[in-house]
Formats: structure tokens, C-alpha cells, sequence
């Protein structure tokens, strides 16, 4: 037997166009938990895919367990007894949980399936992770988070000797981050392997032994977890240093901008009342859940509240769609870039300039050089890592996408900016890059409002935080009082049970 | 965990809504032509919509994966006239062997609209509307340009619609084993629930080893098979086989699916919204003219009105049951 | 700050000669060429004079396709088309029968289109969770029904008055008006899809919904237009039909929808929204056109005309993905 | 032949109409017997619009006649006149056009003949009295609704049928399964109904079927296809149809090669009161039309009962 569970050697994979992993290499101990960390962009995802058959090389030679293995299909992986959990969902949103955890693999009896096991054997999983929602819920109806626990029941469910978590807390708050590390201790025990992606700091020291690094598509090299910085980490991962995570600069706060009064839709938030000046940044956390999304949404017109005023410098604003914000200057980037702030299939800089086209516009006629120009200049000034403005979006790395729709932002005239988790999935680098712009906007006097689930961004970032728990604003604090833990006290002030449960 | 109050529940299913809708029609109805709620005006009304029915099921699967088939009243009529015309020759004399050939033809025909759409992705709308034509002329050439094959000349096989089992045609009893069939079909094997799972998330379904592409040959293939068996029904039914029966008929099947909640995105739908839903729509067909108060010239005005009213109630109601269910969340 | 790596974008587009050669609208007008040829030696009656006759039919119908190509960039579909050309049509005979002034006739019978596609549109974006497939059949039913009843049991009407639509068929020499009026229709068409804000966002919305929504683009609203704008047409139609048929019966524009839906569709106009463009509809209309009359010049059989049409329109959207298939496998394999 | 060289368009109301090719078989022999070529034109479908299409298609190719069964009275006007202009003769067979778009229609029967004769037949199953139904084609269709008036017509004049009450005009759109719900909705309806007079193939047909299969009280007669309503005619009460009509199609389809070849050789111009021998069919005098046009009357309309249609039934 091998000293390595899973082995790959001088992998590369092309995809048309892109070299998406040169010649790299990876080894994994039996019951470790490995990290693997990069930039966005740099092929983790692919990698794993490659490890599941997902993708196929085009070059290099899988091991496991000391076998030389070839993957024809995702198939072939699972009875190999690797499981994964993507990056992004694949999950099926009109089928319930326990079908979710069990298709492939569906418990059945001559032929037939076996709901009732299914279901109580879902259910099981499901308690194991302390999930508060039944095997019977209809996955679509489900939060981001429990989502992303379904996932995981799923690669639990096959009894797997190596799970893959691609990202799993990108979009989980702290509580729930802990809950997964919880898991991923129980799965240590039991002797199964680990490799964790993740572009938060936290988790990697919090779980990992080992930590590979890939940059652009190569291998940088792998290190023990112990003996290894910060700032070297950094360094291997982005290629540079990085001297200021959070950097916050100290604007003058000016007048009011905007301020909501006790703003409420059925069902999803009640009574929130809070308001931002010019030049502040106001964080908005609390659990996955929590409302935040749908308290901006309302604002900027995507749903209509039932209750409440939303006042812009002063003077009540009556916001029925999102052209009407975006003509006040109140301008939200979306919480799914894929799905609700990019058009994935079309090119970068008609990404850009598709809310400000008919500024350009001369009597109905797009000016095409003009866009071209602009998003150019924007797509540079927020340092997209792109080949040409006509490249799809859905080319590029989750960061990237992201400068995308900043860069998409930044085209319209601003007053307010409301960013909806805009790091979610965003490398170190690129994170850095955006609490700069983020900096930047401020300092231009513009009213920003931060909807974050990871604590240090919310600390490092935000003048004044408002928490958020089930649907109510529970409190908000200034800069210099807001600890990690009074955050967390707030978010949970009533408990979180029970929303998956009510569907 | 609580349990889901039966009023609910009934609210909260699109199913719960549509049998509502039903029961108010069967209602409205036998008000105003009592005759309508007898066993045998409802056995008619089944009997006559055999065809719709059973191609609904079929309908269901190609939805649910979101596809659409519009090819399918022209396989039915491949096939309807390859068996008259069989029949009308004496090829072929026996009531088992024609509706084999008949399966057999519908099989054949969506076989090869699966591949051309699973295999060269050709969209389904714009593959049906090519198979719709070929299919309709192979049709026509089949049927000598035009030929009919009458009741004299089918022989035995009409009276498969008019044997009676248990007091109901065997034609009631097709339609009853096939919703079983697939009642069980979709729910309890993993075939079905791969169909599910192709419409909810294709792109999920390749990536957990699904073969989505035989899946999507599959559901057509199906599709032909129950358009087979359709055609052979209306030839059974009516005693008589036209190059040209059933012409813009898939439009109804789709109607019944979509009525009945299947989603033509894929993913969403059910055996029973199916059979509901093409109940409802034969019950309009069977109910219109025993509606004594309108002329005959108001007829297809009032059948669109209803469809029309039928699905924006169902969404309206559908609003509501949402809004109502927010109201109870706490906060 | 811009760029901090200093990294470049470009933003200088490919040269669209070349695009063009390879894009599927290439292909079209080679297909365009090889088809006259064919029909010309296959029938010694493809000639212009025939051509041209049977045109105004015809072209009437490729009216239909230009707002059908906006529904389908949409991601969308109107099958209710056909029935909204007999409705109005039999609002042109009526109204010509009245002795209004034609212009008037002309007004009244766009208006009666224009009102069937605002129903149509209305439905559409006040639930819009409705398919547009089977709101578009249920007023496909109803517009028709609505026409059987105002014919009442003759079914047919004609027009008594038949100066103004003898007018809109007239010719300049042998070139009816009508093939002018499609082409400067189908321009303006294509520019706006093309070309204009408008299109744009009719694109943005067919290829993602929520993130046009998102963008501050009127969903709903756009989506009403177009969908008033295809009942126009309709009208538009309906009025060329009656500079052939002076009179319009129950089966009037029976089937158009799935004419205008082909000719769009062949013309790589993708059904599932987002894709295509009016010139690939267009070329591809034409084509279907001169098939048509170049096999109905020869008078083969209708069904076998149309067997060839459902072969061309599977194969030719078949055929490139194959030969990708085939090459991608081949590339694999090396 | 009388005709050597010369060429005829027969147009036909759509493809895969088995009535129409009854005809049509006869009509090409006959004139081809003549020494005429026949290309028989289908439209794509069964609307105005396409027999316009075709219509245009065939102008240009120098037709001597063209032979139409139209899909519409008023539609075709403008082309069949365009036609006319450039010399080419038209006649009308099974379904006319209006007088101004035809030179002669042959008529397969006269319209008040055939109401005349369904009408008795309605009165005779009937016994004398009691309700009857009319089960139609579409309401628009030209034929039928040309039936049916001259039926009621007759009705009004007559004191012989005033002991029959005709309910309901209901329509199957000529299909199979939307005649059938008629069907039962008038039995549902009319319970003590005696007779449906369906005066279309299609209808007949499903309405017989249902009847039969039924076995129900009330009886059919109407107009058909022997081959189509064989298993259903009979005097018993296990058949649903004692006797009904059609008339003789490959009469109809040689009487419109001769007359269109008439046309062509100038022996006619279509006026009234013209006289002409068609064959072996005999002397044949033009008449006016109800409509205001002029026609040849094929004879009076064929009773199919049980004592012929076995025989009949091979022929069509
Ligand atoms: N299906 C695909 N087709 C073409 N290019 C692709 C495809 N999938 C990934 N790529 C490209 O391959 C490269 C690596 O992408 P990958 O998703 O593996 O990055 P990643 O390291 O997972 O980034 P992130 O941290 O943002 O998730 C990127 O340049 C990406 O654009
Ligand atoms: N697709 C959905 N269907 C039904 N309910 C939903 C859906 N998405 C969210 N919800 C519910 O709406 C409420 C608010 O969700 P929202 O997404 O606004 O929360 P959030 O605080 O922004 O959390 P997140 O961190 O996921 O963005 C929650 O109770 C959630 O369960
Ligand atoms: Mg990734
Ligand atoms: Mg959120």
C-alpha cells in the first residue's frame, strides 16, 4: 500500500482557449485534511474535477490507493469511493432533501425505491449535521446554507474514504462555518481524507495539516500548515504581498444619505429601520437567513415592501422597480452574480455597460466604441484578470466575475452602492482589491452598505454594523465597540430554528 | 417537527388547486345538464379523449426534462395509418400483432427524434417541427395519397374500442394501466427520478454521473411509444384511419400538461397533474355542447376563454396560497 | 488606482468579414444560392415571373417572422399569430365593406391586431409565471372563435371595395410593393435588434431574465411591447393577404405561426431565447420561399415539400453539430 | 381525342381526402382518354390562403383549364379572374366559387335535391314525427350550410314534414372526435331525438359509430362513403343507419373532365340553357345556379341502403 490515498501527477487540463492546469501534482495522506489554496482562476475547481472525472486530462496519472486509476466518468469516481461537494450547487432544486443526498444511490427494494428508508435515512444524515430542516423539504426552497448541508449529507451518504469540499463555506456565517468543522473532525475520525478549498484563512488553520498551493494554473508547492505564515502563504498564493487585508481608510463622514423606516415585506423582515452617510460604510450581518438580501432588495425596487419609507438625502423616495433606484443613484451588486448580476454567456464589457447602454446611446443607436472604451477603462481600473472584453463571463474565476459586476457598478452614477456579499468565493488578492475599491468609493463620498457572513470583513471594513436575526434588526454598533462576540449574541438573540421546517 | 395542517396542504399543492378547479366544472355542469354526472356520459367522455390522455403521460416526461414534442400527432398518424392500411390489405389480421407494430413504429419514430435532439442537440421545438412534417407526409405517403382505411376494412381490431371489461371499454382500461403504470414508473424506479433530476439540473445530473443524453433519448423514445399506442387508440376508436387525423392535436396534449402544472421548464410536473389536467380539458370538450344557452358559433371562443381562465386562476390561487404561507412565517 | 498589475484588456473586436464567413448567416446565403440553383435547373418554370406572383403570399408571411424573431430572442413563442391574422382580416373586409376611407381600414385593422397582442401581452406580463406557450393557445382558440362568430355562419367574407387593397398589391413594373415593404420592415427590424438599446436589452433579457431585471431594464414592459407589436404585424399581414384574396374566411392565416416560427428558426434564431438575428431569419424565410415555389412550380406534392423542409431544418441545424462532435472527438483523440 | 395536347390544372381542396380522389382518379382517366394531360395541384392545406398559392403558382404555366373544388367561396376571386384574363377556362366541381370566379360549377347534385331527399329520408325513419338533429361539418363550410338551408326551406313550405321538428344544428368540425361528443350531446340533450341527418363523410361516420356501438333508438341518414358506412347500414336495429346518400363520384370526376374539356374546345362558354353531350353520360344542359351562376347537374343524389352497398362499397 502507497503512502498517499490519492496521488496525481503532471495533470494538465486545456479547456479552448485557457491552459486551466499545467503540470501539477498532488499527494493525499490517509485521514488528513489537505487545503488546497490559490487565487481564483487558478484551477482548484478544474483540479477537482479532473480527481472526480468530471474532466478528463489531458495529461497525467491518477493514483489511488497506489493503483493507477482512469476515471472514465463522475461514475466511475463514487464507486471509487470519492465523493465531492462543488463549488457550484449541483443540486436539484425541485426534488426534496432525502432524494437530493440519494440520487445515484437510491436505497431500494426489487426495483422499486424505498421512500420511507430514504427519507429516515436522510433524516439521519440530516440530524447528524444538526440540520434544523426534514428529508421531505423541497430543495429549492431551501436557504443558500442548508443547501450547502444537503450537499455535504450527500457525500456523507455514500460512505465515501475521500470527500472533496470545493468552497463549502464561501457562503456560510460563522456559526454555521463551525458546524461544518464539526463535521469534517467527525469524518477526520473516522479515518476518511479531506481535500478543502477555501479562500478563508480561517478554515485552512482552523482544519487543515497539509496546504497545496496552486497559482495560475500551476503547481507552487505544498506545506505544512504549522510551519507556515500568513504573509508567506499569501505571498505563494497571489505572488506578491499583501500588506493591508482590510484597507480602511479614515474618510470624513458627511450627511445622511439614506435612511429606511421601518421597511417591512411579509414573511421576509419586519420593521428595520437604519440609515447610512456619505462616505460611511455600514456593515449588514447576521446568519444566513437573516433577511439582508431581502431588506436591500426591497430598497432598490426588486421587491416592493408592504411597509415602511425609504428616504434618499432627506426626501422620501417611491422605488417600485430597480430603474427607479438606479435613476436615485442606489445601486445594489447582487448577492448570485451568476445568476443576478451577470449575463454569463455574453462578453465581459456588454456585462459592463448593460444598465448604462441608453447613456451612451445616441437616439436609440448603441455606440458601440464608446462601450468598448468604457468598459475597458472600468474592467482595468478594478484589475479584471481578462484577455479581451469579449471573452464570456462565464470564463472567467468567481473573483473575476465579481470585479465584473463592480466594474458594471461603477458605470452608473452612484449615491448609495449596497454590495450583497461581495467577496463570497473571492481570493485573498482579490479581496484586497475590492475592500480597496470598496475604500476608494467612500472616500468619493458615496454611501455604502456592506451585506457581509465573514466576520473580519464586517470588523475590518465597516464603520457602524447592523446585525440582523430572523427577519429584525436585533442592534447596531459602532467601529470602535463591536467584538466578534457581541455580533454573534445579536444574530442569535432569538435562535434560528425552525424556516426550513415551516416549508 | 410540526405536521403540515391538511388545509395546508390542500392549498399548498398545485394538484389540491386543480382538483378543486375539476370538481367545480363537474359541478357547474351536472347543474346545468344533469346527465353530464352518469356512468356513462363519464365513460364516453374518457373513451372519446383516449388519445389525449394517454400522450399526455408521455408529454410529461419530454416536459419534464424540458423538452416539448410537437412531432407527435403526426407519429400518430404514421403509425394509425400504418396499421389501417396493414389491416385494410390483410397483411396483417390480428388485434395483437397490429397494435405491436403499432408500438413498434412509435418506438421507432421517437427513437430517432431522441437522437437527433440528444445527439446532435438539435433544440426540440425545431426537431419536432421537423420530425412534425416528415412524419405527416411519411403519413400520407403511407396512406397511397389519401387513401382512408374504413370500418368494413379494419376487421377485428375496431372492436377492441367496444369490447367492454368489467363494464368498461378495454380502451378505459389502456388508459387506467398506463397512468398506473407510469404513476409507478415516475415515482418509484430511478429511471423516473433521473427524469426529474435531468429537468431540475441538467448540468448537475451529467456532473453526478446521470447520462443525460439517455435520458433525453429515453423520454422521447417514450413519448413515441405512447403516440403509437395513441394511434393505434384512434384508429381502434373511431374504426377509422385518415392520413390527416389528430392535426394540430399535440396542442392539446401540451395544454393538458401544463394545465395539470407541469412546468415547461422542466423539472416540475406529475402523473397526476397530468391526469388532471387532461381531464379537465376533455371535460370542457365533453361539457361544451351540452351547454344549451350559446350558439354553436360561440363554441371554440368559450373552450379558449376556459383554458385561458383555468390557468390564471390556477396562479392566482397559487399567489395566494404563497402569500398566505408568508403570513404564517414568525419573525 | 487602474490596474495594479498593470494587466491590459483588450477591446479591439475581430474582423466581422470574418466572422461573418463562418457564422451561420454564411452559411444561409451559400444554402440561399445552392437552392436557387437547384430549383432553377430542377424546374424550366423557376422563373422571376412566377416567382414574383406567387411572392405577396408569401411575403406576407415573412411579415410574421420579424416580431416572431423578437418573441424567440426572448425565449419565448406566439402561436396565437395565425389567429390574429384572420381576426383582423376580417376586420379589413368589414371595415373596406363600409365604405370607410381605406386609410381608415388600414388604421382599424392594425388597431384590431395591435388589441389581440395587448391581450396577448397583458395576460403575459401581469402573470408571469404563465408560458407564453399556452396563453398564446388559449387566445389562438378565442381570436379565431372570435372571427368564426363575427362571420357568422357563411364563414367567409369579401371585400365589395376592392380599390384600396388592389392598391397595396400594385407592382413598380413587376416587383410588388410588398417585397419593398418587407425588406425596409426587415431592416429597420434588424437594426433595432441589432443595433439599438432596444434590441439589446431584448437580448439581455432572452439570455438572463433575472439579471436583466436586475440591471434595471423594464422586463415587462419591453415584453409588452413586443408582444403588442406582433399582433401589429399581424395586422400588417392580414392587409397584404387581402390585396390577394380581397376576403377573409375562418381559416384565414391557419398554420402562419408555425411558417414564421420555422423560417426564424432556421434562420438560427434559437427558440430557447437569446440567439439569432433578423438577417439570418430573413435569408433563411427566402430561401424557404423559393423551395417552396421552386418544388410547387413542379408541382410536386405538398407533404413532400414540406418532408423536405422538415429535413433541411433538422439537418441543417444538426449537421454543424455533428461535424463539431466529430471534430472535437478527433482532436481528443491525436 | 377531342382534347390532343391540351393541359388541365385539377386543384383539390387538400391532400389525403379520400372523397377527392374518387374523383380526381376518374377525372384524370376521363381526360386522359381525351388526349389531355392532368396534373392534379394540392394546396399544403385546407385554407384559401394556400389554394391562392397554388392558384399563382399555376397561372404561369399556360393551363387551358383549371378545375377547382375551392376552400372558399369569396377568396379565390381575384386569381381565378387573373386567370380568366390570361385565357385560361375555369370550371368549379364538388365546391364552388362564387359566379364571378368560374365559368360553370359541376354540381354533384342539385342543393335542393339533396335537401329534398335527406329531408325524406329524415321523415321516413323517423315515421312521420318526432325530433330530428342535423350534425354539420364546420359552420362555415359552403356545402353543408347550402344543405341545410335548402332542408329547412323545404320544411317551411311543405305541410308534410310539419310533424318534424329539427332541434339543433350542431357541428363536428369534421372530426372524428369532436363529432362524437356532438353526437352524445344531442342523445344527452334530445332524448326522444329519432333521427341525425349528418350531411358530411366524417360525421357520419363517428356519429354512426356511436350510435351503433351504443345501441341506441335513434337513427342516422345523411351522406357518406359506402366503404366507410358498410359496417353501419342495415335495416335491423343492430346497424345505426337504414339507408343514406352520396352521389356517384366517379360520375362527378368524368362529367368535370368533360365539361372543363368543353370549356377548353369552345363547344360551351357557360351560359345558360347551353347544351352539351358528355360521353356516355349523356346530353348535359346548363342551368342556372342558386347563386346566381351557372351549372351542370350531375343527376340526382345515389341512395346507398342494404341491398347495395355491398357493392357499392368497392367502388368507393
Ligand atoms: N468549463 C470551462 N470551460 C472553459 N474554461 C474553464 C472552464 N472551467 C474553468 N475554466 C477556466 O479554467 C481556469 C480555472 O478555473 P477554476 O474554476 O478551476 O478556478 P478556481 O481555482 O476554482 O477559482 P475560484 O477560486 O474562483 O473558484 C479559469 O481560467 C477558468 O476560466
Ligand atoms: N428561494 C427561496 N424560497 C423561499 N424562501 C426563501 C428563498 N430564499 C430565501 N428565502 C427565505 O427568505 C428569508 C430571507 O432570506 P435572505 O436571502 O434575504 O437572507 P440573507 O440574510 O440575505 O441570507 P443570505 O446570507 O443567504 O443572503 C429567509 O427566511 C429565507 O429562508
Ligand atoms: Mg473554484
Ligand atoms: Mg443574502
Amino acid at each position: 500500500m502507497s503512502e498517499y490515498v490519492l496521488e496525481l501527477k503532471g495533470i494538465t487540463k486545456i479547456f479552448p482557449g485557457v491552459k486551466a492546469l499545467n503540470n501539477v501534482q498532488f499527494q493525499l495522506k490517509p485521514g488528513e485534511v489537505h487545503a488546497l489554496m490559490g487565487e481564483n482562476g487558478a484551477g482548484k475547481s478544474t483540479f477537482i474535477k479532473v480527481i472526480t472525472g468530471v474532466h478528463k486530462a489531458e495529461e497525467g496519472e491518477m493514483y489511488l490507493f497506489g493503483e493507477k486509476v482512469d476515471f472514465k466518468g463522475p461514475k466511475d469516481a463514487q464507486e471509487a469511493g470519492i465523493a465531492a461537494v462543488y463549488q457550484h450547487p449541483t443540486s436539484y432544486p425541485h426534488l426534496t432533501v432525502a432524494e437530493n443526498i440519494f440520487m445515484g444511490h437510491e436505497i431500494k427494494k426489487n426495483h422499486m425505491i424505498q421512500w420511507k428508508a430514504m427519507n429516515e435515512e436522510a433524516n439521519k444524515l440530516l440530524k447528524q449535521l444538526n440540520a434544523d430542516f426534514d428529508s421531505t423539504a423541497e430543495m429549492g426552497t431551501l436557504s443558500v446554507a442548508q443547501q450547502q448541508m444537503v450537499e455535504i449529507a450527500k457525500a456523507l451518504s455514500t460512505n465515501a474514504k475521500i470527500v472533496i469540499l470545493d468552497e463549502p463555506t464561501a457562503s456560510l456565517t460563522k456559526r454555521e462555518s463551525e458546524e461544518l468543522y464539526r463535521i469534517v473532525d467527525q469524518l477526520k475520525e473516522k479515518g476518511v481524507s479531506i481535500i478543502f478549498i477555501s479562500h478563508r484563512f480561517e478554515d485552512m488553520y482552523r482544519l487543515a495539516s497539509r496546504v497545496t498551493v496552486f497559482r495560475d494554473s500551476q503547481y507552487i508547492g505544498t506545506y505544512d500548515v504549522d510551519g507556515i505564515t500568513n504573509a508567506d502563504l499569501i505571498k505563494a498564493m497571489v505572488g506578491r504581498e499583501i500588506k493591508d487585508l482590510f484597507p480602511k481608510p479614515e474618510v470624513k463622514i458627511g450627511d445622511e444619505m439614506l435612511r429606511i423606516e421601518h421597511l417591512s415585506r411579509t414573511g421576509y423582515f419586519k420593521d428595520v429601520s437604519f440609515n447610512v452617510h456619505a462616505g460611511e460604510i455600514v456593515g449588514l450581518t447576521g446568519l444566513v437567513g437573516a433577511g439582508r438580501t431581502e431588506v436591500v432588495e426591497s430598497v432598490c425596487g426588486i421587491t416592493n415592501p408592504d411597509e415602511g419609507k425609504v428616504y434618499l438625502e432627506g426626501k422620501e423616495v417611491h422605488i417600485k422597480q430597480p430603474s427607479d433606484a438606479m435613476k436615485e443613484g442606489i445601486i445594489l451588486l447582487p448577492e448570485d452574480r451568476q445568476k443576478e448580476g451577470l449575463i454569463m454567456s455574453w462578453g465581459l464589457g456588454r456585462n459592463v455597460t448593460l444598465p448604462t447602454i441608453s447613456k451612451y446611446a445616441k437616439n436609440g443607436f448603441n455606440n458601440e466604441k464608446t462601450e468598448r472604451d468604457l468598459s475597458k477603462r472600468l474592467l482595468e481600473e478594478v484589475d479584471t484578470k481578462a484577455v479581451d472584453i469579449f471573452q464570456p463571463a462565464s470564463s472567467l474565476s468567481g473573483g473575476n466575475q465579481q470585479k465584473v459586476v463592480v466594474a458594471k457598478a461603477l458605470s452608473q452614477e452612484m449615491k448609495v452602492v449596497i454590495m450583497d456579499e461581495p467577496t463570497k468565493g473571492v481570493d485573498v488578492g482579490a479581496k484586497a482589491e475590492i475592500y480597496a475599491i470598496m475604500g476608494d468609493l467612500a472616500k468619493k463620498g458615496y454611501a455604502i452598505i456592506l451585506i457581509s457572513s465573514e466576520m473580519p470583513e464586517i470588523l475590518g471594513m465597516s464603520d457602524r454594523i447592523v446585525v440582523m436575526c430572523n427577519g429584525r434588526k436585533t442592534g447596531e454598533l459602532g467601529r470602535g465597540e463591536a467584538t466578534q462576540e457581541m455580533i454573534l449574541e445579536l444574530a442569535m438573540e432569538k435562535g434560528t430554528t425552525g424556516k426550513g421546517a415551516a416549508k | 417537527m410540526e405536521k403540515k395542517s391538511f388545509m395546508k396542504k390542500l392549498t399548498g399543492s398545485r394538484e389540491a388547486l386543480l382538483a378543486v378547479i375539476l370538481v367545480l366544472l363537474f359541478v357547474v355542469i351536472t347543474i346545468i345538464s344533469p346527465s353530464f354526472l352518469t356512468f356513462k356520459s363519464l365513460t364516453d367522455m374518457l373513451k372519446n379523449n383516449a388519445v389525449t390522455m394517454v400522450m399526455s403521460l408521455g408529454m410529461l416526461c419530454v416536459m419534464l426534462v424540458g423538452g416539448i414534442d410537437i412531432s407527435i400527432m403526426s407519429t400518430l398518424a404514421l403509425t394509425g395509418m400504418s396499421i389501417g392500411m396493414l389491416l385494410k390489405y390483410e397483411h396483417i389480421s390480428s388485434t395483437f400483432l397490429a397494435f405491436v407494430i403499432a408500438l413498434a413504429i412509435g418506438i421507432a419514430c421517437g427513437f430517432l427524434v431522441g437522437l437527433v435532439i440528444s445527439r446532435a442537440d438539435v433544440p426540440p421545438i425545431i426537431a419536432t417541427m421537423g420530425f412534425m412534417y416528415i412524419y405527416r407526409a411519411m403519413g400520407y405517403l403511407v396512406s397511397h395519397n389519401g387513401e382512408w382505411a374504413s370500418a368494413a376494412a379494419l376487421g377485428e381490431f375496431k372492436n377492441f374500442a367496444t369490447t367492454k371489461f368489467l363494464g368498461m371499454s378495454l380502451v378505459i382500461w389502456v388508459i387506467i394501466l398506463c397512468y398506473v403504470i407510469f404513476f409507478v414508473f415516475m415515482k418509484w424506479t430511478t429511471i423516473g427520478r433521473r427524469i426529474y433530476a435531468v429537468g431540475s439540473n441538467p448540468s448537475a445530473a451529467e456532473v453526478s454521473g446521470i447520462n443525460v443524453k439517455n435520458i433525453k433519448l429515453l423520454v422521447y423514445t417514450i413519448m413515441g411509444l405512447l403516440a403509437g399506442l395513441g394511434g393505434a387508440l384512434q384508429v381502434s376508436i373511431y374504426a377509422s384511419a385518415m392520413p390527416d387525423m389528430q392535426q394540430g392535436g399535440e396542442m392539446d396534449v401540451i395544454a393538458a400538461c401544463v394545465i395539470g402544472g407541469v412546468s415547461m421548464s422542466g423539472g416540475r410536473g406529475t402523473v397526476l397533474g397530468a391526469l388532471l389536467g387532461s381531464l379537465i380539458l376533455a371535460t370542457i370538450a365533453k361539457a361544451l355542447p351540452l351547454i344549451p344557452f350559446f350558439d354553436q358559433l360561440w363554441l371554440n371562443t368559450i373552450k379558449g376563454v376556459i383554458i385561458l381562465v383555468v390557468v390564471v386562476v390556477n396562479i392566482v390561487l397559487q399567489r395566494t396560497a404563497d402569500k398566505n404561507a408568508l403570513k404564517g412565517r414568525e419573525m | 488606482m487602474a490596474g495594479k498589475s498593470g494587466r491590459s484588456i483588450n477591446n479591439v473586436p475581430k474582423s466581422p468579414v470574418k466572422q461573418m464567413i463562418f457564422s451561420w448567416e454564411g452559411i444561409l446565403v451559400l444554402l440561399f444560392i445552392a437552392v436557387n440553383i437547384f430549383c432553377a435547373n430542377f424546374s424550366e418554370f423557376y422563373n422571376l415571373k412566377s416567382l414574383l406572383r406567387q411572392m405577396p403570399v408569401y411575403l406576407a408571411e415573412i411579415f410574421l417572422m420579424l416580431p416572431m424573431a423578437y418573441i424567440l430572442v426572448l425565449g419565448e413563442i406566439d402561436i396565437s399569430v395565425g389567429s390574429i391574422v384572420c381576426l383582423s382580416a376580417t376586420m379589413a373586409c368589414i371595415m373596406a365593406n363600409t365604405g370607410a376611407p381605406f386609410i381608415v381600414v388600414i388604421l382599424a385593422t392594425l388597431l384590431v391586431g395591435s388589441l389581440c397582442g395587448a391581450v396577448n401581452a397583458f395576460v403575459l406580463t401581469r402573470f408571469e409565471e404563465l408560458p407564453p406557450m399556452i396563453v398564446t393557445l388559449a387566445t389562438q382558440i378565442i381570436f379565431r372563435g372570435i372571427a368564426e362568430i363575427v362571420l357568422g355562419s357563411g364563414g367567409s367574407i369579401s371585400v365589395t371595395n376592392t380599390e384600396g387593397f388592389a392598391a397595396l398589391g400594385g407592382k413598380v413594373g413587376r416587383v410588388p410593393y410588398i417585397l419593398f415593404l418587407v425588406l425596409i420592415l426587415g431592416i429597420i427590424a434588424a437594426v433595432i435588434l441589432g443595433k439599438c438599446t432596444f434590441g439589446r436589452r431584448v437580448y439581455a433579457i432572452g439570455t438572463n431574465r433575472l439579471a436583466a431585471y436586475y440591471s434595471g431594464i423594464h422586463v415587462q414592459k419591453i415584453r409588452f411591447v413586443i408582444y403588442t407589436l406582433m399582433g401589429t404585424i399581424s395586422g400588417l399581414c392580414a392587409l397584404f393577404l387581402m390585396s390577394s384574396s380581397f376576403g377573409a374566411n375562418t381559416t384565414t392565416g391557419n398554420g402562419f405561426e408555425m411558417d414564421a416560427i420555422a423560417m426564424a428558426v432556421f434562420g438560427g434564431i434559437s427558440s430557447t431565447g437569446g440567439k439569432g438575428n433578423i438577417a439570418g431569419g430573413l435569408i433563411s424565410a427566402f430561401i424557404i420561399v423559393c423551395l417552396r415555389v421552386g418544388l410547387g412550380q413542379r408541382n410536386i406534392h405538398p407533404q413532400v415539400i414540406l418532408l423536405i423542409i422538415g429535413v433541411l431544418l433538422i439537418g441543417a441545424v444538426a449537421l454543424p453539430n455533428i461535424i463539431k462532435e466529430i471534430q472535437k472527438k478527433a482532436k481528443t483523440a491525436k | 381525342g377531342s382534347a390532343d395536347g391540351k393541359k388541365i390544372a385539377l386543384v383539390g381542396k387538400s391532400a389525403g381526402n379520400a372523397f377527392f380522389e374518387i374523383a380526381a382518379k376518374s377525372f384524370v382517366e376521363t381526360a386522359e382518354a381525351e388526349g389531355a394531360t392532368v396534373d392534379t395541384v394540392y394546396p399544403e392545406a385546407a385554407t384559401a390562403d394556400a389554394q391562392i398559392k397554388v392558384l399563382d403558382n399555376l397561372i404561369s404555366q399556360d393551363y387551358d383549364a383549371i378545375c377547382i373544388s375551392a376552400n372558399d367561396v369569396n377568396a379565390l376571386q381575384a386569381k381565378l379572374q387573373e386567370a380568366m384574363d390570361e385565357g385560361i377556362k375555369i370550371s368549379c366541381f364538388d365546391s364552388a366559387t362564387n359566379p364571378d370566379s368560374r365559368q360553370i360549377f359541376i354540381n354533384q347534385a342539385g342543393t335542393v335535391a339533396v335537401g329534398q331527399a335527406l329531408l325524406d329520408a329524415c321523415l321516413d325513419i323517423s315515421g312521420g314525427e318526432g325530433q330530428f338533429a342535423i350534425l354539420s361539418a364546420t359552420s362555415q363550410a359552403a356545402n353543408q350550410n347550402a344543405w341545410i338551408d335548402a332542408m329547412k326551406k323545404i320544411m317551411e313550405e311543405d305541410d308534410k314534414y310539419s310533424k318534424l321538428e329539427l332541434v339543433e344544428v350542431a357541428y363536428g368540425d369534421d372530426e372524428p372526435q369532436k363529432s362524437t361528443d356532438q353526437t352524445a350531446a344531442l342523445l344527452e340533450k334530445y332524448p326522444d331525438l329519432k333521427v341525425i341527418c349528418a350531411p358530411t363523410t366524417v360525421g357520419i361516420a363517428a356519429a354512426a359509430k356511436y350510435l351503433q356501438d351504443n345501441g341506441s333508438a335513434c337513427k342516422l341518414t345523411g351522406l357518406g362513403l359506402p366503404s366507410e358506412m358498410l359496417e353501419y347500414t342495415g335495416a335491423d336495429d343492430e346497424h345505426s343507419c337504414p339507408y343514406f346518400y352520396l352521389w356517384d363520384m366517379q360520375g362527378l370526376g368524368k362529367l368535370s373532365a368533360l365539361t372543363t374539356i368543353a370549356l377548353i374546345n369552345d363547344e360551351i362558354t357557360g351560359a345558360a340553357d347551353e347544351t352539351f353531350t358528355a360521353g356516355d353520360l349523356g346530353d348535359y344542359t346548363i342551368t342556372a345556379a342558386d347563386d346566381g351562376g351557372t351549372e351542370v347537374v350531375l343527376g340526382a343524389p345515389l341512395e346507398f341502403n342494404p341491398d347495395n352497398i355491398e357493392e357499392m362499397a368497392k367502388l368507393y
